[in-house]
């Protein structure tokens, strides 16, 4: 069983050596979670979870199947608003600004923070229209070149372009899995958020693509502040510079992606990160 | 600006009649639309007759009967106070059974002791004995008593009614001392083993004759000819129906046919009065109707009654 | 006419208010510095509803009260002695022969002068009256434009109210299911009502005879026995049932777990034809082949049945129902989870006994339901019947004799030359109440039934 | 363990005897059971073959016609009338109009029956001995409009003789064909003895052929005219409601599926509306009859039989088979797609309408089509509502009269005539189920290649 | 957490315990296949396995997802046969008989190799006649008194009697997710199966009940041949004698359990068991 361990210690190295973990912690918060508790219906999901999450840096979230992570992500930018019989609570703050306050407007608020889901989603569209959709319902364009501007260069920043530059009009269903991934991101960075949230982006993916979305989550953290939820502790290690440790609907330990996986103080995230437990 | 064709609806009786002449209107006036001719019956058409004047409303009525006083009022409720009856032609019923079986010569006394549940026996009603037609009469077939009779939402049952069973039942003589409610009950009860009430179509009591040869059936007399080759028509007191003998007033069973016009819509809308016309003409519709098998009533009859919707309201 | 200016004259404003509304929000987005909340074309929709609704109000308020303010209008026409002497049957008489002279239509004798006078001025009052509410909708049309368009700004929030009318016309269109509901009951309980002024509701829900009397007068129209139609109905279900549930089940089972992939694509589209065909076809195809083979027979084996019967009527219905039961047990069975199939395959059941003690127990419910929706289907089958029952109202049990059925009187006694002022043609609705609170029954016990069902594989 | 390893052992063969013994009678079992699915199977279509082949067979004669190659000679002396007015210099239109009109009338009033009988007999053998009455009987009663048009619309004819074809009538029709017996004395028969003769020397000098009867496509509904009744007026009829179905069943419908699957909130209302909902769609056809005769017409006046009322009624009894089938389809729909479309900032309306519509296209399509089909071929409300008339014109617009097309077959199954009375009635039917299966068959396709693609 | 994750440990060394790995080694072979492939329609989901599974023994079967273990194990009692479209080619034999000869009755080889699925899926009848209907369609009782005793010592052997003697006639659907798993394997044992296949028996139950189950297996091994899938590495060093690792259809590695886990021969299996695929 030790050997299971030391795989994630092992991939944690390399990581390492590209990143600096401090970097994380001197950025600015952007966003600030108090108290977050989710019902849903009679069920108590999340039992009051406070975070800071920092600008442009990637945040992950990791911890056994059904303790939260989700929950948890859905209520930064309010998609648990959409889940029949969630109830949320606590304060969410988005540059100071309480993202539950009934005079803000949902929809305003998910053009600001984009999210990319677990199995990608691109809309049965053509692979244009997929990466336009948001601009065009957001008038974000004044014209058609605006338009062809801002797909041209989502495509680029999701690193999609040059593959898929000859076929803009083949519907986005017909790229393969890793594909269709980038093609959401790109949808999602077409509105310019401010934050990213991305719940399991890579589990339905092979390693290959994986490795691609990992390598350019990399590089979209210089312009976005990501939050990505992940299963899979290696790719925690690999891509994050901080992490959480959602446990039963608790966050039990949160800091520094090194030392949470170095150097966890709490005996339960020593367990999960150790394979005992989940 | 109205309506431009004329919409007549009523009696399914007159219904073939009244198609036919809107048929030939329509192709002898060019001028005029051909008219609409809608069924639902005698007391339907009345209705929507009755509703009021207007484009939403009826021009003419088709009936079976004559209108009823209660239908008249609600008629001069709704501003419909300008009612033209206009008697056209009879309607003659017949008894025909299977073209393969016996000859019948019916009178009513005999069809009502067929069909009603009780007869008159030595001065009382008893349970109807009788199984075969013989056994009423030695004269009739020596054959199991079995009829269809139209049923009671037809306007040929009221004919029926009257013309047979009433009249059978006098003749037969029912017990004195009977009270109105017994009286009724012994003429509208009939056996309900060997009578058969047809709600539907002449369509459905063939199909009763061919699936029981031995059913003596009801019919229009237009149906009949029609359907001669399957079909072999009874007499009634000796006098075979047809068209002269009905006109003639010989046949009894038979009802005269009307219809009613709006005289408020006359004028406006257009070809009312050329319809009447048409429809009460000798050279244009008289002879495609006798073919249909209307019984055309005497000239002078028609001639009144042209002259009385000519003269407008009573 | 009216009505198509009226059209005109709405399209034109909501056109130029849906512009007006356009362009300021267009305009406001160049305005840079704040941003815009809404697009254009939400502003444009936004100015262009609030444009319409008074305009339809006012145009709907003459709708409701013009009638009562012209009736009102012709009365004060009328010399107030005439209106002293007439009672209300004449006055009402008055009042339409004055609307229908205004109208154009002449009336029938001699016209009074103060029916001519009060008909002119009635075609007068009725122009002036139309001018005055189109100008009056024009005019609260073009105040709530203004209105609207200064309304629109950076961080209006077009779309939300947009959307909010959006929502407000889905309600409203799915009232319209209700309101179906309603009509159906409000107008088959009112005409039952009057029915029952007639008949007492005893003799109709338990009489045994149905012999409505159409030569009848007050006091003498006939019997009006449920029961034989009740019999009749039951009967021919039955007999549908007896045919339909054994082969349409029979057929779903064998056509989702043993027919081969080929013989299913073209058997289940041909099955599914017979649930697409008319049914006066199916009652014409009863009343020249099925009545006649039927009876034939029954002669050939000795037995009397008559062509147009129960039996001809069920045995048709039945073979109109069987794609109703077996695409619905299809359906159910197929909801029966996988699982339960494999774990009975693993323990070495057969594939008859995988389906027989698995399977159907399990289906069950589901499929009791499915039977009992076909049954209200049966009870309220209409042309089968009418071609080929036989019409026949009489109580007696024997099926192959003719028989009636509630649906087939109801035909019977509405489109024949019935009374329609009298019980003959009302009992026609006292007959559909039956018939809606019959199937109403068995349908939501079915619908009941067959919801348990899917909870419990969901 | 050794304890259960000696029972298990004897244990085993025992089992496997015993599972043995057992097996021919279950696979038996198997077989019978297989084989009564198999039988349902060939029940049911059976049926199907059944009913098509019987309705084709009945159908297919009533698909040909006789046909009356005539010489009309328009007779001066018959055709005794002033010529047709021309023109004047400084004649008005209105005063010209009138002119024609009395002149079409007095057309009109002239004995054509006398055109007719007069070809006829040219086209008889020299001297055959027939009254005027008896040879009429030959020729369909719209012969006479047929050569009037002729003439009315070329004035010039007059004085020439000219080739018509008419129809014959259906009693002629009728012997030709052998629906009525022809060993029947004259008693029994429709057509007198010299007709019948007359009509078989017709038939062998080729005056008589049979050929297509086009009638049925292009001609309405005649009672006058048997053999020329057509089909077209009651098929105009039918679109009309159809049109009236689709414009407001197709989109209430979809409204409403939106509205209870997408944002009704979940409460009892809408619990009571989906009941509701469901309920209605298997409320018998007759009690929408009943409330359209109830509402339509005699609280809203509607005009009376005319495809608007038909229409109604037909779009309320549509209206819960779409509804139900829409929101099948929605609730079909990925939640996947409808977080891209909500994470995207869409509002709920657009992500409704930009994508879950958009995707549910095709299956609302197949129902709607479906819904519209079983629509078409209702017939027990549309008696309620008066579409039982008998209208012999082609409706203009939904506010006319009309009849439907089962409605048609309803009203010809009835007709005493025996050229309707079984063949018309079957090539009625023939014409809706073709426009059934067509419409099925759009809907079945459509559907195959929705799974294929899903 | 701490006991959960103890307990788990605690079986893993009472299992241990008892076991001796290379037991299964010298066992006689009761389950031969040889070069098996399947074909789901067009797609080769199976690309030839050939694997010896020794008597008594737990056999586990590793790999990723949809690398076909549930495939090959469905093969084994052509519980394959009911899935429309698969077709098996190769051979297997139970006891040198090979179980797709024509004249060999499917449905007596599947009373031999009885099956345990992933959900627990007792039928919707009672308890008592969810164990008996395996017996009752065999025939293998005579009497009622006969069926009684195979029920009752069925569910003693599923280690289930205690909890429900009192409730026999209860619904099997009403028991929770633990008891309807071993119901379903009391079900399978009340056939005397030789074989028992168990498919991700516990993927679909808590820590709790997984551990019981475990133990249940640990202790059937004495009287059956169990073969087990499980997507869970931890799980199958815990109860399995033997393990196979499957990937991309093929078998990779198989061998003692211990063996596989410390040493893996093949560099696949080694990146899978460092959790670097999947
Ligand atoms: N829509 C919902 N309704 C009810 N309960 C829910 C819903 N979504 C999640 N839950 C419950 O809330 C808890 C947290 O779920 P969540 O999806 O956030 O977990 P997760 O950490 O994302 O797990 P996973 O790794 O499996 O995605 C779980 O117990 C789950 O069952
Ligand atoms: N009924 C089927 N039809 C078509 N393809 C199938 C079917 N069942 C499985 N497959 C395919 O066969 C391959 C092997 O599937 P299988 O279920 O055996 O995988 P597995 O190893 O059990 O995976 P998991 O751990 O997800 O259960 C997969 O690619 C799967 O998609
Ligand atoms: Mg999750
Ligand atoms: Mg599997």
């Amino acid at each position: 069983m030790d050997m299971l361990a030391g795989k994630v210690k092992m991939t944690h190295q390399t990581v390492n050596s590209t990143m600096n973990p401090t970097d994380a912690l001197e950025r600015p918060i952007r966003l600030h979670a108090k108290d977050v508790t989710v019902h849903y219906g009679a069920k108590q999901a999340l039992h009051g979870i406070s975070i800071d999450i920092p600008d442009r840096a990637v945040t992950s979230f990791i911890g056994p199947s059904g303790c939260g992570k989700s929950t948890f992500l859905r209520c930064i930018n309010r998609m648990n608003d959409t889940i029949e019989g969630a109830k949320v609570g606590g304060l969410i703050e988005l540059d100071g600004e309480n993202i539950y306050d009934p005079s803000l407007d949902v929809v305003e608020l998910r053009a600001r923070i984009g999210m990319v889901f677990q199995k990608p989603n691109p809309f049965p569209k053509s692979i244009y229209d997929n990466v336009a959709y948001g601009p065009k319902i957001h008038g974000l364009a004044r014209s058609k070149t605006d338009l062809d501007e801002i797909v041209v260069s989502s495509l680029r920043k999701a690193g999609l372009f040059e593959e898929v530059k000859d076929r803009l009009n083949e519907p986005g269903t017909g790229l393969s899995g890793g594909q269709q991934q980038r093609l959401c991101i790109a949808r999602a960075i077409a509105v310019s958020p401010e934050v990213i949230l991305m719940d399991e982006p890579c589990s339905a993916l092979d390693p290959i693509a994986t490795a691609i979305i990992e390598e350019l989550i990399d590089e979209l953290r210089e312009n976005y502040t990501i939050v990505i939820v992940t299963h899979s502790m290696q790719q925690a290690a690999r891509v994050s510079q901080r992490t959480a440790f959602f446990h039963l609907g608790n966050l039990i330990e949160e800091g520094v992606t090194e030392d949470i996986f170095t150097n966890p103080v709490n005996k339960q995230t020593q367990d999960y990160i150790m394979g005992r437990i989940g | 600006q109205s309506r431009d064709t004329i919409q007549i609806a009523g009696s399914s009786t007159v219904l073939p009649f009244a198609s036919i002449v809107a048929e030939e209107f329509g192709a002898a006036f060019p001028e005029f639309k051909t008219p609409v001719v809608g069924s639902g019956g005698t007391g339907g058409g009345l209705k929507q007759f009755c509703e009021g004047v207007g484009d939403n409303t009826i021009d003419i009525a088709n009936a079976s009967r004559e209108i009823k006083d209660s239908e008249r009022e609600a008629c001069t409720a709704a501003g419909v106070t300008d009612i033209r009856e206009i008697q056209f032609g009879y309607d003659g019923i017949v008894f025909a059974s299977a073209a393969s079986g016996p000859d019948f010569a019916l009178t009513p006394v005999q069809v009502y002791k067929a069909i009603a549940a009780k007869v008159p026996v030595d001065g009382a009603l008893v349970d109807n004995p009788y199984t075969k037609w013989s056994e009423i009469d030695a004269s009739l077939p020596d054959q199991p008593i079995a009829l269809a009779i139209p049923g009671t939402n037809h306007g040929t049952r009221e004919v029926f009614q009257l013309e047979v069973v009433d009249a059978g039942a006098e003749e037969a003589g029912l017990p004195e001392g009977l009270t109105e409610e017994e009286h009724t009950a012994a003429l509208t009860t009939f056996r309900q083993d060997v009578v058969v009430e047809i709600s539907g179509d002449y369509t459905e009591t063939l199909a009763r004759l061919t699936s029981n040869p031995n059913t003596v059936g009801v019919f229009g007399l237009s149906f009949y000819d029609q359907n001669k080759d399957t079909l072999k028509v009874a007499t009634v007191n000796g006098i075979t129906p047809s068209n002269e003998t009905v006109a003639a007033g010989e046949y009894p069973v038979s009802r005269p046919l009307f219809f009613y016009v709006k005289g408020q819509h006359i004028g406006t809308i257009p070809g009312i009065e050329e319809y009447v016309q048409f429809f009460l003409s000798e050279s244009a519709a008289g002879g495609s109707l006798e073919a249909a098998g209307l019984i055309p009533q005497p000239e002078e009859k028609t001639a009144e009654v042209l002259a009385a919707f000519e003269a407008g309201a009573q | 006419m009216n009505s198509l200016i009226i059209a005109g004259l709405l399209l034109v404003l909501l056109g130029l208010a849906y512009q007006s509304g356009w362009s300021r929000g267009r305009g406001l987005a160049t305005a840079n510095g704040v941003k815009v909340h809404s697009r254009p074309q939400y502003h444009g929709s936004y100015v262009a509803i609030w444009t319409l609704v008074p305009a339809l109000v006012i145009i709907g308020l003459w709708g409701w009260l013009g009638d009562g303010i012209t009736h009102n209008f012709i009365v004060s026409q009328i010399p107030t002695e005439t209106v002293q002497s007439l009672d209300q049957v004449g006055l009402n008489a008055t009042i339409a022969r004055i609307k229908a002279l205004a109208s154009g239509y002449g009336v029938a004798g001699e016209i009074l002068p103060y029916e001519q006078t009060a008909g002119d001025a009635l075609r007068s009052f009725q122009f002036i009256t139309f001018l005055v509410v189109i100008a009056a909708a024009a005019i609260a049309g073009a105040a709530a434009l203004f209105y609207a368009r200064s309304r629109v700004t950076a961080r209006h929030r077009a779309r939300n109210a947009v959307e909010r009318v959006i929502n407000l016309a889905l309600l409203a269109c799915s009232a319209v299911a209700i309101l179906t509901t309603v009509g159906i009951v409000a107008s088959l309980v009112t005409e039952a009502a009057r029915f029952f002024t007639f008949i007492n509701p005893l003799d109709f829900f338990f009489g045994t005879v149905w012999n409505p009397n159409n030569a009848g007068t007050a006091g003498n129209w006939g019997s009006y026995g449920l029961l034989p139609l009740l019999v009749g109905t039951l009967m021919i279900t039955f007999i549908a049932m007896l045919v339909a549930v054994p082969v349409g089940l029979m057929a779903a089972i064998y056509l989702s777990q043993y027919a081969p992939r080929q013989l299913r694509a073209i058997a289940k589209p041909i099955i599914e034809i017979l649930a697409g065909i008319p049914t006066i076809v199916f009652g014409f195809f009863a009343l020249v082949t099925v009545g006649p083979f039927l009876r034939d027979i029954g002669n050939f084996i000795g037995l009397s049945i008559s062509a147009t019967s129960a039996l001809t009527a069920g045995v048709v219905m039945g073979i109109m129902i069987i794609p109703f039961v077996s695409s619905l047990s299809d359906d159910i069975l197929n909801q029966v989870p996988r699982s339960l199939r494999d774990g009975a395959y693993g323990l070495g059941a057969t594939q008859s006994e995988t389906i027989r003690n698995v399977l159907l127990p399990a289906a069950l419910p589901g499929i009791v339901g499915a039977f009992l929706l076909a049954v209200s289907r049966a009870v309220g089958e209409t042309m089968i019947v009418v071609l080929a029952a036989g019409n026949s109202p009489v109580l007696r049990g024997n099926p192959f004799e003719p028989v009636a059925t509630i649906t087939v009187s109801i035909v019977n006694q509405l489109t024949g030359d019935t009374d329609f002022a009298g019980p003959q043609s009302l009992v026609g609705f006292a007959l559909g109440l039956t018939l809606f609170v019959i199937t109403l029954c068995l349908n939501i016990f079915a619908l009941f039934i067959v919801r348990r069902f899917r909870e419990q594989y969901e | 363990m050794a304890d259960t390893l000696s029972t298990t052992a004897p244990a085993s063969n025992d089992r496997t005897r015993l599972i043995r013994a057992s097996l021919s009678r279950r696979h038996l079992s198997e077989s019978i059971f297989r084989g009564l699915g198999l039988a349902a199977i060939i029940v049911a279509l059976g049926f199907v073959a059944l009913l098509f082949v019987d309705i084709v067979r009945k159908g297919i004669p009533a698909f040909t016609q006789s046909n009356l190659h005539l010489s009309v000679t328009f007779d001066p002396e018959i055709i005794s009338v002033d010529p047709a007015p021309v023109r004047a210099a400084g004649q008005s239109e209105a005063d010209f109009q009138a002119a024609n009109l009395k002149w079409q009338r007095d057309v009109a009033m002239l004995n054509w029956n006398k055109v007719i009988e007069a070809s006829l007999r040219a086209a008889a053998p020299a001297g055959y001995e027939i009254d005027t009455r008896q040879i009429l009987t030959i020729a369909e009663t719209d012969a006479r409009h047929r050569v009037r048009e002729l003439f009315v619309k070329d004035p010039t004819l007059l004085g020439k003789t000219v080739q018509v074809d008419v129809l014959a009538s259906a009693n002629a029709d009728n012997w030709i064909k052998g629906n009525i017996n022809r060993d029947l004395g004259d008693a029994q028969q429709q057509l007198s003895a010299p007709a019948r003769g007359l009509i078989d020397q017709y038939e062998t000098n080729g005056t008589i052929t049979s050929g297509f009867a086009w009638s049925i496509f292009t001609n309405v509904d005649s009672r006058a005219a048997p053999a020329s009744a057509g089909l077209l007026g009651a098929f105009v009829g039918t679109l009309w409601m159809m049109l009236v179905v689709i414009l407001l069943a197709v989109p209430i419908g979809v409204a409403s599926a939106i509205y209870l699957e997408e944002f009704a909130p979940k409460s009892r209302l809408t619990d009571l509306i989906e009941v509701n909902i469901n309920n209605l769609a298997a409320v018998p056809s007759i009690v929408f009859g009943l409330l359209g005769a109830a509402v339509f017409i005699n609280y809203m006046h509607l005009p009376i039989s005319a495809p608007i009322v038909g229409g109604l009624v037909l779009t309320l009894m549509t209206l819960p088979t779409i509804i139900i089938a829409t929101r099948g389809a929605l609730l079909g729909v990925s939640p996947a797609l409808r977080q891209a479309a909500l994470g995207m900032g869409a509002s709920k309306t657009q992500m409704v309408f930009h994508h879950v519509l958009p995707v549910t296209f095709p299956s609302i399509l197949t129902a709607t089509i479906l819904g519209v089909a079983h629509a078409l071929g209702e017939t027990a409300p549309l008696l309620l509502i008066g579409m039982k008339a008998f209208v012999a014109a082609v409706p203009a617009t939904p506010l006319d009269q009309a009849t439907a097309l089962p409605v048609q077959i309803y009203l010809w199954q009835g007709n005493e005539n025996r050229n309707f009375f079984e063949p018309r009635t079957a090539a009625a039917i023939m014409v809706l189920l073709v426009v059934m299966i067509m419409l099925n068959g759009v809907a079945i396709y459509l559907r195959s290649k929705l799974e294929k693609r899903a």
